[in-house]
């Protein structure tokens, strides 16, 4: 085990590097950063000036050494919008993040986990369909666009919520229902289909032979066999929303990193949006890293392969 | 078995077809290998392209080796069709049209379509229902008789061993431990793994002897066989020499080869 | 041709029934969902006879008619069924107008995304060893990483347009294609013909043109299916977020955007384009889910 | 051995599975018993509806394609089909149970094998951990497993499958269950411990007297452990009788057909009588004789109308009008 994630922290590692190269030679391949963070109006010295500033009057493998090496210690350059290190903007913000997707998450488990069983048990009747509208509905509804017509709703014609920013619990009901939507879904279906899998299976048989009651065959074999995969997709959910929760943020303003990485994009902070690439890459292998820990602990057959 | 159809290769030995390494061949005389040894799988639900008319998977083996005419190719499947039995209408159809002995008759015309000199026959049987079984092997038997044909045939059921082949050899993880003619080792098995063998099928006689010889034991596994006789763990005759040495094949009756220290 | 496996009306296992049992009430064999199919006609026949049917200009502004609400509303009129937005433009024209763009993008990524994983999916599996553990790397690791942050990169370094777009959705789609491709593959290649197809002489290529590619259409098919609905959203969220394709032209993600913040006073503005949005993908994924059932029901675990 | 009382008996037992290609009527009018002590053995081709006939009595069709539509499931004279899934559950495992097929997916893999024993042991019987532990040991000892504390703690994929088949086993007979049946438990292992698994079956039956009802298409398991034989055809029962005594005579043309299309361990033949063409669709069968359109000797008789059961000898019957002649019941 230990030797696996030690292989595991090296091809971690290695995709870092990659990664930080292709981000440093996009920056160049397609002209000089420079030149996006100057204004219009700027004159020849004034990007001199700046080119020196930023180091970029040196060969481009100068250039690439000094930004691993910085990147090594921690320091990704400053942001040029809030005038501080990129890093340091970056961790201000993740708690917002982390605290916003962890309540959507387990929200989205507590509904989608027993929702997707029932309908996996009841499969085709009312119950079952009603849920696969549900998905089918979550799935292609635009996060964006249901924000919108969230904050239409509730804050705007009711009154009831407030539509953006942080702040008191009610802050965090709209945005946690713009997330969860798609996460109920999406959890509902694989939950669905994985009890599916699970009950049309000989040991489900097998259990039932031994006169055991449905309610032991469901909450015992199917629930762990089942949840497998769930473990699997909260992994994979939990990065993509710590790192993609960018549309919900920015529809709501709040103030995670998701709304920075649109900020950086929007004001072509390039250090800034550097960084939040590179560190949410972080976040994504050691989230990676632990659902398949996580993964070998539920499964056997994988914890001596 | 793969090693003959070259589909692996080997770590050591050679393979010999009328004379020649198969492994050493390249180029037109591979192609020649190609045409004159054919197969015939175990499942012929996966032994058929679904995607392909059940006339091209015969031709296959004729189109892709020899420069031949559609014409050609077509007079050929039409014969070998005919042969198996199937009719000639067949070879437009798709293989999810057929049913499990009919489609084990497409695989064998596909294997007799080059004109081969020898077919194996992996299982070609066990996955067909008893009473299809039966056609199948008569089949099988029919083909032998008109054409000059080499089967080896691959099997774990003594009594269709008994029906069709010549010689038999037995297996024990990846070495032949008995060879003999047909009637010779089922007249008197020698080895005490082919006894085993003989003990554990069951014939379809209430009133059999039944010779308990249970085995004890699993199957080791291929990958780290026991040292000496591969059998000696699992052998209720197994002697000292037996985990130390690795027994001969010695001649005990015309053409009757066993591997084992009793003999 | 479905695939359909003749064994069932013979064989009554436990095991068939599986499949025969009304799949969660949808898919019934060649049941074409007719609403999803008329919406997706539609969209193709608006996209393109665009210039037919748009009543107006989609970029033209007209600052006397801003924001003017749809014929049904009050203060509405027919002349801009659906309203015009804070520059005075023809909702109803730039919806139009944009459905062009969503199709355009998702068009043009999937063949591109799609072929290029179809091809490593298939090389990859058939292969197999290293070059298939060293591809299926690189596809492990394009997953793992956020979607919406590779565009929005591309975006920025390489410019906002149609090419970035498609280039960025490429990027994200063919890891998908090719893992799903590659596994299909893989089961292929373990059927016996395979094995028999080298014992008839065949080479790689012609194995892998004539026997293992026609077996893994109907995935692709179902695969392409599936992801319309994805690159439309992806599309739109990209737009939304300001790196899409650059206005004036009309996408839907930019209109929802634009919309936001006349949201009190204009609600139509993000919430019809979104409208269309939600009906569109919606469509397509049930499409893609029928033919799925009806093509290759054993895909549904993996998908 | 000899038999004590009808456990077990089916009276024309009908069981349909919808399915998209059609109704399927897979079990078609069933009758047989199977009495304390006795293996009665079901023999047919694969699709005839043996494993259908088998999941009927436990009540276990697949849901919700598959449905008892007629018939009665008699377990010790208790008719099992107007009972409710929670009557039912209690009977299962307790009265009767049933060893499935392919080992290798039988058993939950993220369970050791401990506790999927301890589990079936729980069901039926209440007490403190460390004794049903020991209960479980014991299970293990009697199916013959070697180290039976150590292997509770194993999961099954470190098992081989003549190892879980035994567990299976263990599990299936813990109840323990009046009734048990086999459904081809040992097709999917290898002949050597094929044998292995039989006679520890005897065994069991031996020493707990329960009624096995043996699902196989092999004759020569029917022939080394079963008492009497059930043959069955496309959803019914063609001929049944003692086993010896339909070894010797078989009266039902396919009972005749199957028997002569079986090559001998024991004797060399040149060529087996071949049955020609395959078992009808079970959703498109014949109205006469399910067998007649392969039957050498049908007429038009046989073609309209399905058999009546005939006695052709003590404990044997057969459903062929060719029987008539002999003494009927």
């Amino acid at each position: 085990m230990q030797r696996y994630i030690l292989r595991r922290l090296m091809q971690g590692a290695v995709l870092l590097v990659v990664l930080a190269i292709v981000v440093f030679a996009l920056a160049r391949v397609t002209g000089n950063p420079a030149d996006l963070l100057l204004r219009e109006d700027a004159t020849a010295e004034d990007r001199a000036h700046l080119l020196k500033a930023l180091g970029l009057d040196r060969p481009t493998h100068q250039q690439l050494l000094i930004f691993l090496k910085g990147a090594v210690r921690g320091d990704l350059g400053d942001s040029i919008r809030y005038r501080k290190p990129a890093v340091e903007v970056f961790f201000e913000r993740l708690p917002n993040t982390v605290g916003l997707v962890s309540i959507a998450l387990v929200g989205a488990m507590v509904v989608a986990i027993p929702l997707g069983m029932l309908a996996a048990v009841g499969r085709g009747t009312l119950v079952d369909r009603a849920a696969g509208a549900v998905a089918v509905l979550g799935i292609a509804t635009p996060s964006f666009w249901l924000g919108i017509v969230l904050i239409y709703v509730f804050s705007i014609q009711l009154g009831w919520l407030p539509s953006a920013r942080m702040g008191t619990p009610a802050h965090y009901v709209l945005p946690v229902i713009t997330l969860g939507a798609f996460l109920v879904a999406g959890m509902m279906r694989l939950v669905r289909s994985s009890v599916l899998e699970v009950l049309d299976s000989e040991f489900v048989k097998l259990a039932r032979i031994k006169g055991l009651t449905q309610t032991v065959v469901l909450w015992k074999h199917c629930l762990r066999n089942a949840l497998i995969p769930v473990v699997t997709l909260f992994g994979v959910f939990f990065a993509l929303l710590v790192t993609g929760a960018i549309v919900t943020e920015t529809v709501f303003a709040w103030p995670g990193v998701g709304r920075l990485t649109y900020e950086a994009v929007i004001f072509r902070d390039y250090p800034l949006l550097q960084a939040v690439i590179l560190l949410k890459a972080i976040i994504v292998l050691g989230v990676n890293l632990v659902v398949d820990i996580l993964y070998a602990y539920l499964d056997p057959r994988v914890r001596y392969a | 078995m793969k090693l003959l159809l070259r589909l692996e290769q080997p770590t050591s030995g050679r393979v010999l077809l009328d004379g020649r390494d198969v492994f050493t061949l390249d180029g037109t005389a591979f192609r020649e290998y190609r045409t004159k040894v054919q197969a015939v799988f175990q499942d012929p639900w996966s032994s058929l392209n679904p995607r392909m008319r059940v006339r091209d998977t015969i031709a296959e083996a004729l189109v892709v080796n020899r420069p031949v005419s559609a014409a050609q190719a077509q007079a050929r499947v039409d014969e070998v069709l005919q042969q198996v039995g199937l009719a000639p209408d067949a070879g437009g159809r798709y293989p999810h049209e057929f049913s499990g002995g009919q489609r084990q008759r497409i695989a064998l015309a596909s294997a007799l379509a080059s004109s081969p000199e020898l077919i194996v026959l992996d299982e070609p049987v066990s996955a067909l229902d008893v009473s299809i079984r039966a056609q199948v092997m008569n089949l099988l038997k029919d083909l032998q008789a008109q054409q000059p044909l080499a089967y080896l045939l691959v099997a774990h059921n003594l009594a269709t061993v008994r029906y069709i082949a010549h010689r038999t050899a037995v297996m024990y993880l990846g070495k032949i431990v008995e060879y003999a003619p047909t009637a010779s080792l089922f007249r008197a098995p020698r080895h005490p793994y082919t006894k085993a063998l003989f003990a554990a099928a069951l014939p379809a006689n209430p009133d059999a002897p039944r010779e308990d010889f249970v085995l004890a034991g699993e199957v080791p596994s291929p990958i780290d066989p026991p040292t000496g006789c591969a059998f000696h763990p699992r052998c209720p005759f197994a002697m000292a020499d037996c985990a130390r040495v690795a027994p001969v094949a010695r001649e005990v009756d015309a053409g009757h080869l066993v591997s084992c220290h009793l003999y | 041709m479905a695939r359909v496996d003749t064994r069932l009306p013979l064989d009554v296992g436990p095991e068939t029934t599986t499949a025969a049992a009304p799949a969660g009430g949808r898919g019934a064999l060649g049941r074409l969902p007719w609403p999803s199919f008329l919406i997706i006609v539609g969209m193709l026949l608006v996209a393109l006879g665009a210039p037919l049917l748009a009543p107006h200009s989609a970029t033209e502004q007209s600052l006397p008619d801003k924001l003017q609400p749809p014929a049904w509303q009050d203060g509405g009129s027919t002349r801009h069924l659906l309203g015009t937005d804070l520059l005075g433009r023809d909702v109803l024209s730039r919806l139009i107008y944009g459905a062009r763009v969503s199709l355009t993008v998702a068009a043009a990524a999937l063949l591109a995304g799609g072929g290029i994983g179809l091809a490593v999916g298939i090389v990859s599996g058939y292969a197999g060893g290293r070059l298939d553990s060293l591809l299926m790397r690189v596809v492990d690791a394009t997953l793992t990483f956020p979607t919406i942050l590779i565009a929005l990169l591309l975006a920025v370094s390489l410019g906002q347009g149609l090419r970035t777009m498609v280039i960025a959705i490429t990027l994200i789609l063919w890891a998908r294609f090719a893992r799903v491709v590659r596994g299909e593959v893989l089961t292929v290649k373990g059927r016996d013909f395979v094995a028999l197809a080298r014992v008839h002489g065949c080479s790689h290529v012609r194995i892998m043109a004539m026997h293992i590619l026609p077996n893994v259409t109907n995935t692709f098919m179902v695969l392409l299916s599936l992801h319309i609905g994805f690159v439309i959203l992806v599309e739109a969220s990209l737009s939304f977020l300001g790196a899409g394709i650059p206005p004036p032209t009309p996408s839907w993600g930019q209109m929802v955007a634009d919309g936001r913040g006349q949201i009190a006073s204009a609600w139509w503005l993000s919430f019809l384009p979104g409208v269309a949005i939600l009906l569109v993908v919606l469509a397509f994924n049930l499409f893609g889910d029928w033919l799925r059932d009806w093509l290759d029901p054993r895909l549904r675990q993996q998908l | 051995m000899s038999a004590g009382p009808v456990l077990l008996e089916l009276r024309d037992l009908h069981a349909h599975l919808s399915t998209r290609w059609g109704v399927v009527r897979a079990v078609d009018g069933v009758s047989l018993t199977v009495r304390e002590g006795e293996t009665l053995g079901l023999v047919g081709e694969s699709g005839c509806g043996k494993t259908m006939t088998a999941l009927s009595i436990l009540r276990l069709l697949p849901q919700p394609a598959g449905r008892i539509v007629a018939g009665q499931i008699l377990l010790e004279g208790e008719d099992l089909v107007p009972k409710s899934e929670r009557q039912m559950r209690r009977i299962r495992g307790r009265r009767i149970s049933m060893i499935l097929q392919d080992p290798q997916t039988s058993l939950n893999p993220v369970f050791s094998v401990g506790n999927q024993l301890v589990e079936a042991l729980r069901v039926h019987r209440a007490g403190p951990r460390r004794r049903l532990r020991a209960l479980a040991q014991e299970a293990l000892r009697q199916v013959r497993v070697a180290a039976p504390a150590q292997r509770l703690r194993d999961f099954p994929h470190q098992m081989s499958g003549g190892m879980k088949q035994r567990v299976v086993g263990a599990i299936a007979v813990s109840g323990p269950p009046r009734v048990l049946i086999a459904d081809e438990p040992t097709t999917a292992l290898d002949v050597t411990i094929q044998l292995q698994y039989l006679t520890l079956l005897e065994e069991i039956q031996e020493r707990t007297r329960l009624a096995m009802l043996f699902i196989t298409h092999d004759f020569g398991i029917v022939a080394r452990i079963c008492d009497r034989v059930a043959v069955m055809y496309a959803g019914r029962i063609v001929e049944s009788g003692p086993t010896r005594e339909l070894f010797a005579a078989p009266r039902h043309p396919y009972t005749q057909a199957l028997m002569a299309a079986v090559p001998r361990m024991d004797e060399s033949v040149e060529r087996l009588p071949a049955i020609d063409g395959q078992p009808p669709a079970l959703q498109r069968l014949p109205p006469g004789c399910r067998f007649a359109p392969r039957c050498r000797h049908a007429d038009d008789r046989c073609q309209r109308e399905y058999p009546a059961v005939f006695a052709v000898g003590r404990e044997h019957e057969a459903a062929c009008w060719r029987a008539e002649s002999s003494p009927s019941r």
